[in-house]
């Protein structure tokens, strides 16, 4: 038995590593290993005051920092039956397209796109596609900007509360997004053809798991049709081999992310968005997981085309700035959230006293472990033997990198 | 005019005084600058190091020998530190003079004490080089205590005195702390001028004309109690008794507040009302020593 | 025509008068932001609260900024920053023009700090009578009437303002709108001295001045200072929002690879680098000393200038710790009996 | 050219993410710097030597502590960046032991992986540099490299939060509003963005050294009517122990 050891994925977020174990000169079993530290998040939580929580949460990732206050508030909001008016969950929505737009842009731009045209990194890939590059991080920076304003700080901010806000933006600020929005568009409609062409590699995801809003929501659906809570459907294992938690739907590897998210909510994109979908409809029902990317590229017209609309219907209603009052009372609610790599779960149970007694957070990363693996083993097992080692290892990294994986947020889960 | 601004100055000179300190000659590269800069002893210059901050350093040259300036410089922060980084031919930029400075005139014809600890060296070098240069004081002692042999600032200078000091009107005592065989050799040739101790104890058999003595002190914080009363011990009018102080300082011109000392009866400024102060002043303004 | 120094300002002119001071400057005044009043520029009438307390930040901000580029480095050289613009500081209280003036001896004694000199030519300071509430004591240290230092000053009449002129400026922008004013009756007089009568007798908290300064020296060893170290923060709130605080700290900083800037911003007596000298000598080590040194700056007497506190009560509306002022120096006074 | 490395260990990607972030500042940086490494990448041999070390992060497993001595015995200047590196962030905060928290969360005592205890990084080797924040103001480290690049050590910031929050004149949300502010206790150098939004500093850059007095707000945030046990909790989020009163 021989193991040829990946050490340390780079260009993707967090630290990462994958035993490949050959026997009789073939790939036998693939381990995807999280060898980051744990960080223990749900222990944090546990007997802190609800108000100081999705603080807290947001810390579990940088890059989808606002995805973790999000969920964590529609948790806890959803314990106290709190109901927030529209003008605050629009502004919740902005907040998250602006992180898609973000992690998006970095993860295309910076870490795939230098794939797809053979550099190893995006600075050496600036010297012929400077433009792309420049594309890429305007977009990016755009997206940090909504965080800004959103969130309170382009990372860690603290301005997503439970019943709304701590300050609620300007109609400057507004109107700049809805520009920016506009202006953005045509370089995100050129990502969706450089993504467009991509080979296709990985494992074939079966099962694709999303929340039942496009960014949101108060419960999971399938590609059954099945509409459910996590508990019911999605079981979670620990390995003996790695600090994050496999998962299972219904006993199968199952997907989310992008590609699930277009797959299952296609009804719900922008009229741009849904044009382009169509266009490549039929390549991304094909299911290979290295067809995220294209359905990522997509996303970004989708958050472009969504950002610009959320803020002229704001502009238009005009904010009336004002948050609900929380009541404390016992409960247990559960946010569920679309972060940019895929569905993400708070649960929480709250005392009396607001004070959180219970807390399970279940990230895309972690939920993506078990076929990310899967799509390692299948990749080994098809180039062992004929490609090189260097090339080999190479494939197996790009493979890990289509799923835009985080591997701080899979402690419960791979970095850049 | 704005105060702020600072003028380029080249260093002509460096030269290493000990591990910490080094003498910095410099001259002003605008020839009307160097014209117009007149100084006093005591007084002192704000360095500006471009891009990196400011910090005020005592004029150790005397104003006697004109067309450059000295500065002794410790290395103790992050802007020293650089300062000792640099090399002869760097341009610095320099504002000032800044400070009230000894009252030279006052003094003249009377018999000058300078006491001084360490780095205190430094502004009391400017007037014991001026008082020499102008011949118009009675007699000068410098009483200069030291940490060890390797911690004398202006050493060549300090030998030479030590040897040919008498003959200019200038005796010069050393007491050092830590003993070493070059401060033995500096004992056995210069007793009693030189002796193992702290300042103080160089006042020993010291008598002096009260009517006609000024004592200048500047050293360490701790240093000025003990000195003071030595002074006052052999009836030295508090009014006779200059010392020159520190205070952490930004403008140097009696802006930005940090030098401010004082109490509600009494608020000065160390950067503008001083920093040479008589003890008369001290005795008035509770927290100045 | 109307050459006076008093002249009244009826209330139906009040709006035009105010949107003709455009012509002589940004116009900034008091407005309220949350629960705190700012200056802040205003481009209408509406957005002015003029029955404000006090502002956060007194109008010092105008004069030396918070955060103040004096000079900007380029190729190794120093450029100074400038661009001041003609300001009008609208509703201007009492007690932060004397603020003011306490700043312009330190500012603009020898050498002149030109930063502030220019921004104190180019602006025009228009007062306004006010009410004090629970934390003013301006009155018990005569900062409660200017009698220079402002332009105009507009005194509160049922149906307008009374306004004393107190500077050529001030007269040239009466002279100016001259259609806006009225002389005055012995009526507004009447109303103006009862209003002053009022104001006189609303104030609730009073220093007491009485040997304040030889009280304190005398409290250099109060226990009072031990019982307030334990509570102050030393936050450096009460420095902030002083309208007589002026420590500030230079620091230079990168613009780029090779430009930068020189910066002072607002300092604080109550860090513990204030103090503190080569060689590692804290002249104020422990938050008692710091402390005290507060109290001891503010309780200084200029005899031509006053003292270094103009009793706008700012530092107590901001202490997170509650420490009022006043109390403070009486409970010291109290110990020393 | 100085030869720069930024390292992570264990944390949320954030410190290192926020450089990326720093944009066309970057171009200003990559001319002092020539960037060796970013990101925990394999291609670290031991006998590279750097000029200026960033590490981010917890030491929270055995990698992270060889990772960190290798880094440190090869490197002239360590900056510690990040308030995980410098005080140990919200991980270090977690009670109990290693074990009991593998227990809890995986349902094992078993350690294969060899988890430690979260600790910044300050408590295993010596560092020239600490800038604190969860995360730091971008703009600090920008000048921090800077200032580094010419010769100069970079000034250390002394003061709270509530000077930066009163600089830019935003309302005292503790004062008015009686929202538990950590402002008065915190290390101030993130120009008070969270007040800005109108929420409470959550003290992220861990305490003032030396002058803040925790005992005082303590008293002031019960005042306000929160119990001590949140109040405690508040406290230790960033820094774990180190504010005592
Ligand atoms: C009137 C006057 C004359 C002086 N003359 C000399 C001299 O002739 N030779 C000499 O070597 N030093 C002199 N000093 C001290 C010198 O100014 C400080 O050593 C220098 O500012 C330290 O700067 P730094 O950046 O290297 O230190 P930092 O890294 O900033 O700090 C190191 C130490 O120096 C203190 N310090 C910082 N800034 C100042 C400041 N502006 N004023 C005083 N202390 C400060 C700090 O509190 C700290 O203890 C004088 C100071 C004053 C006020
Ligand atoms: S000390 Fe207080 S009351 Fe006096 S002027 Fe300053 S802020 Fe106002
Ligand atoms: S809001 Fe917080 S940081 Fe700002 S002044 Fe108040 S206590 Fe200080
Ligand atoms: S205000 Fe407090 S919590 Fe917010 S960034 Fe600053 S130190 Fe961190």
């Amino acid at each position: 038995m021989v193991t040829i050891t990946i050490g340390e994925f780079t260009r993707v977020e967090g630290n990462g590593e994958a035993d490949i174990i050959i026997e009789n000169g073939e790939v036998k079993e693939v381990k995807l290993k999280i060898v980051e530290g744990p960080r223990f998040f749900e222990l944090l939580t546990l007997g802190r005051y609800y108000y100081d929580v999705p603080d807290l949460e947001a810390r579990i990732c940088a890059i989808c920092y606002l995805s973790h206050s999000v969920a964590s508030v529609l948790g806890i909001e959803r314990a106290f039956n709190v109901e927030v008016p529209r003008e605050v969950m629009l502004l919740r929505e902005l907040g998250l397209l602006g992180e898609f737009l973000e992690s998006h842009a970095l993860h295309l731009y910076l870490l795939v796109a230098p794939d797809v045209f053979g550099y190893p990194d995006a600075i050496k890939m600036a010297s012929k596609h400077g433009e792309l590059v420049k594309e890429g991080l305007s977009i990016k920076a755009f997206g940090n900007y909504i965080r800004e304003v959103i969130g309170g700080r382009e990372i860690h901010g603290i301005n997503v509360k439970p019943g709304g806000f701590g300050r609620y933006p300007t109609i400057e600020e507004l109107e700049k997004i809805e520009q920016n929005s506009e202006a953005l568009l045509r370089f995100a409609k050129r990502a969706v053809n450089v993504f467009a062409d991509l080979k296709f590699y990985g494992a074939k995801a079966e099962h694709f798991v999303a929340t039942n809003s496009y960014l949101y929501g108060d419960k999971l659906i399938a590609c059954d049709e099945e509409v459910f809570d996590y508990y019911e459907h999605i079981e979670e294992k620990t390995l003996p081999y790695s600090f994050a938690k496999q998962s299972k739907y219904k006993g199968d590897i199952f997907m989310v992310g992008a590609l699930p998210r277009v797959m299952l909510k296609s009804e719900q994109l922008t009229p741009l968005a849904k044009k382009l979908f169509e266009d490549h409809r039929e390549k991304l029902s094909q299911g290979y997981v290295s067809l995220n990317n294209l359905a990522q590229a997509i996303e970004l017209v989708y958050a472009l085309e969504k950002a610009k609309e959320i803020a002229r219907e704001l502009l238009d209603k005009g904010l009336s700035c004002e948050n609900v009052p929380v009541e404390v009372q016992e409960g247990e609610g559960i946010g569920y959230v679309e972060a940019p790599r895929g569905v993400l779960i708070h649960h929480y149970k709250i005392d009396s006293k607001g004070n959180i007694s219970y807390s399970n957070i279940i990230t895309p990363t972690a939920l993506n472990h078990a076929i990310m693996e899967l799509s390692l083993y299948e990749e080994a097992k098809k180039n062992y033997g004929s490609l090189d080692e260097k090339t080999f290892v190479q494939r197996l990294e790009e493979t890990v990198r289509a799923f835009d994986p985080c591997i701080s947020c899979s402690v419960h889960l791979v970095k850049l | 005019m704005n105060p702020y601004q600072t003028y380029d100055a080249k260093i002509l000179e460096i030269r290493e005084l000990t591990p910490r300190e080094k003498l910095f000659t410099l001259r002003f590269v605008d020839s009307e600058a160097n014209k117009e800069f007149k100084y006093k002893p005591g007084q002192f210059v704000i360095v500006d190091i471009r891009g990196f901050g400011e910090f005020p350093i005592s004029l150790c040259s005397t104003p006697t020998r004109e067309g450059y300036i000295q500065l002794c410089v410790r290395r103790v922060g992050r802007m020293t530190k650089y300062m000792h980084t640099l090399k002869e031919g760097d341009v610095i930029g320099i504002r000032g003079p800044y400070g009230n400075g000894f009252p030279m005139e006052k003094m003249e014809g009377s018999e000058l004490i300078l006491v001084s600890g360490g780095l205190g060296m430094a502004p009391l070098r400017s007037v014991l080089w001026y008082a020499i240069d102008s011949g118009k004081y009675e007699h000068i002692y410098l009483l200069y205590g030291t940490k060890s042999y390797e911690d004398i600032l202006f050493r060549d200078e300090i030998i030479h005195l030590l040897k040919h000091g008498d003959a200019i009107g200038c005796t010069v005592k050393l007491a050092y702390e830590v003993e070493s065989p070059s401060c033995i050799y500096l004992e056995r040739g210069f007793s009693p001028k030189v002796c193992k101790g702290v300042v103080t104890d160089l006042f020993r058999g010291m008598e002096f004309d009260v009517e006609n003595t000024y004592a200048l002190i500047c050293g360490p914080p701790v240093m000025y109690k003990y000195v003071i009363k030595e002074l006052l011990d052999r009836k030295l009018s508090p009014g006779r008794i200059y010392m020159t102080l520190e205070r952490r300082m930004r403008c140097g011109i009696g802006k930005c507040g940090h030098c401010i000392v004082g109490t509600s009866t009494s608020i000065k400024y160390i950067c503008k009302d001083g920093p040479v102060f008589t003890y008369w002043e001290a005795l008035s303004t509770r927290g100045l020593i | 025509m109307i050459i006076l120094r008093y002249v009244k300002l009826p209330s139906e002119n009040f709006e035009e008068f105010f949107n003709s001071l455009k012509q002589w400057g940004e116009i900034n005044a008091p407005v309220k932001q949350g629960n705190i009043y700012s200056f802040k520029k205003v481009d209408s009438l509406k957005e002015v609260s003029l029955d404000y307390t006090r502002t956060m930040l007194p109008p010092k901000k105008f004069f030396v900024k918070p955060r103040d580029e004096l000079l900007k480095l380029k190729e190794g050289k120093w450029e100074e920053s400038n661009g001041t613009k003609p300001v009008v500081l609208f509703g201007v209280h009492s007690c932060d023009i004397h603020g003011l003036q306490i700043l312009d001896k330190v500012y603009l004694d020898e050498p002149v700090d030109i930063y502030y000199k220019k921004r104190r030519e180019n602006s025009i300071i228009i007062g306004i009578s006010c009410m004090p509430d629970e934390y003013c004591f301006c009155k018990s240290l005569g900062t409660d009437f200017a009698m220079t230092g402002f332009d105009l000053f507009l005194h509160e009449l049922p149906d307008g303002y009374l306004v004393r002129v107190g500077s050529v400026k001030g007269h040239e922008i009466v002279w100016a709108n001259e259609g806006v004013f009225e002389p005055i009756s012995e009526e507004d007089l009447k109303y103006f001295r009862e209003f002053e009568e009022k104001r006189a007798n609303s104030f609730k908290r009073s220093l007491n001045k009485e040997g304040l300064a030889d009280m304190l020296d005398l409290a250099f060893e109060s226990p009072v200072w031990k019982k307030y170290e334990k509570i102050c923060l030393g936050c450096g709130n009460c420095n902030m929002v002083c309208p007589t605080c002026r420590c500030y700290e230079v620091c230079d900083l990168w613009v780029n690879a090779y430009e930068g800037v020189r910066v002072r911003r607002y300092d604080s007596c109550f860090m513990e680098s204030h103090g503190l000298v080569a060689g590692g000598h804290n002249f104020r080590p422990t938050r008692l000393d710091r402390f005290r040194h507060r109290y001891y700056c503010k309780s200084y007497f200029d005899p031509s200038a006053g003292f270094n506190c103009v009793g706008c009560g700012r530092c107590d509306e901001f202490c997170p710790a509650k420490i009022e002022h006043v109390k403070v120096l009486d409970e010291v006074r109290e110990a020393l009996k | 050219m100085l030869k720069l490395g930024v390292f992570e260990l264990t944390d949320c990607g954030g410190c290192a993410l926020n450089i990326l972030f720093l944009y066309e500042k970057l171009f200003d940086i990559i001319k002092f710097y020539e960037i060796k490494e970013f990101h925990m990448a394999s291609s670290f041999k031991e006998h590279d030597h750097l000029d200026v070390a960033i590490i981010t992060g917890t030491v929270s497993c055995q990698r992270d502590l060889e990772l960190l001595k290798r880094v440190r015995n090869n490197s002239n200047y360590v900056i510690a960046l990040g308030t995980c590196a410098t005080h140990g962030d919200v991980q270090g905060s977690v009670e109990g032991s290693i074990r009991e928290k593998l227990e809890k969360v995986y349902g094992s005592r078993a350690n294969p992986m060899k988890a430690l205890d979260s600790k910044p990084i300050v408590e295993y080797v010596a560092v020239d540099y600490a800038l604190p924040g969860c995360p730091y103001d971008k703009d600090e480290v920008y000048q921090v490299l800077m200032d580094i690049a010419k010769g100069v050590e970079p000034p250390k910031k002394d003061y709270p939060v509530c000077i930066e929050c009163k600089l830019n004149e935003y309302e005292c949300v503790l004062i008015k509003r009686g929202i538990p502010c950590l402002g008065p206790i915190t290390l101030g150098g993130c120009n008070a963005i969270c007040v800005k939004s109108k929420v409470g500093c959550i003290g992220c850059r861990g305490p003032l050294p030396k002058e803040a007095n925790p005992a005082s707000e303590f008293e002031i945030l019960k005042e306000l009517g929160y119990d001590e046990e949140y109040i405690r909790k508040k406290f230790k989020t960033f820094a774990r122990g180190e504010l005592r009163w």
